[in-house]
């Protein structure tokens, strides 16, 4: 259910076999971030605590299993040096409609962005630390007063 | 250590004889002054067996501990 | 960029040509809707206007286009006899960031479900009209005044 | 004919010589009185060559039309 790996990802081979055997899911959302940079070159490092950090993402899908009429969640993410265009993370819901699978992987996303805990260096070889736009995004699932 | 707390020490694993958690980061600044005052940086957190421990704890002979700056995130 | 076909869709190749050859994207959001019904057996029909389907659900991307900063979009919408489990429709949208992918295919299911010329038969025999849920998720795109 | 409608002809496609949209709605209500009452229906809409028409329109020899009951979407 949850990965984290460090070689490249085949997104399209994931979603096959998420979507394989369903008979009362009629929804699968799916939301892949790919490494933006100079086409070919590395564009990023990222580090994982092995165990802690599947955990806290474990923490996201529970919150996000209570919130949202789910089925399913499949997250995979990568870690160690990724190129341009490489993909960084997966993260697959599937539901019986629609609003629900789309807004598990919203809420999914806006956790993961801010909240692993996965360092993560950039082509400059600086660490690079949460947005401002990744903090209010995450800010959006808090306004109906949940912590 | 990780991110750049890693790259500060320049490496990321190494076994420290130490009875506490604070007895841990003293043997550490001896070691390296410049890391000392990087793990009592703003927004460092440690981990004992990965669960968080703010404050002091007694550590174990076997217990494994890390100090994670803030997270970048996916 | 958009197709109405008649044959069995394969979501994961899709997605694998979708997120292929990419350096300025960030994020491939996808939504892969499935029929639902008893496994193995047929779940409903689907007809279109050959031509003038491709025309509306082109409308709707364009509107997309202006109101969100997309990249790219990918739509491909499957029409005849669809068994239990089977793809009916898959959605893909491009961005440099996920807000404005994300959002993208949002809008372009709600309008796809509600508003595309397409005609819908059960496996009961019974055509079927938009519901008011459908009715609902697109009302949503219009609270800030826009027709 | 799309969705219901093509269920209750028995037909999809057939040719039909009109002149006007409203003449050709007569011929099919000649040909089956049922049909002509579903095509003056609630919902009902009327695309000539693959443009919606509201009203009436001169059709030319080829003019391909479609009625089309409310759209189940996808």
């Amino acid at each position: 259910m949850i990965r984290i790996v460090d070689h490249v990802l085949d997104p399209g081979a994931e979603l096959t076999r998420f979507c394989a055997n369903r008979s009362v899911t009629g929804a699968v959302t799916s939301f892949v971030g790919l490494a933006r940079g100079e086409e070919g070159m590395p564009a990023l490092e990222l580090q994982a605590y092995a165990g802690f950090t599947e955990g806290a993402i474990n923490g996201f899908v529970e919150d996000a299993s209570r919130r949202f009429d789910l089925q399913d969640v499949h997250i995979v993410h990568r870690v160690g040096a990724i190129r341009t265009g490489e993909a960084i993370v997966l993260v697959f819901t599937a539901a019986a409609h629609r609003r629900a699978a789309m807004e598990a992987c919203d809420y999914l996303m806006d956790h993961l962005k801010s909240r692993a805990p996965l360092w993560k260096k950039g082509a400059d070889g600086a660490w690079i630390e949460p947005t401002a736009r990744d903090h209010n995004d995450l800010a959006r699932w808090n306004r109906d007063g949940e912590a | 250590m990780f991110g750049r707390l890693g790259d500060l020490a320049g490496w990321r694993e190494r076994d420290v004889a130490a009875d506490t958690l604070s007895g841990l980061k003293e043997i550490l600044t001896g070691l390296d002054a410049a890391l000392g005052s990087a793990l009592k940086g703003v927004g460092v957190q440690a981990a004992v067996d990965r669960a968080i421990v703010r404050g002091d704890t007694v550590l174990a002979p076997d217990a494994e501990v890390a100090f994670m700056p803030p997270m970048s995130g996916g």
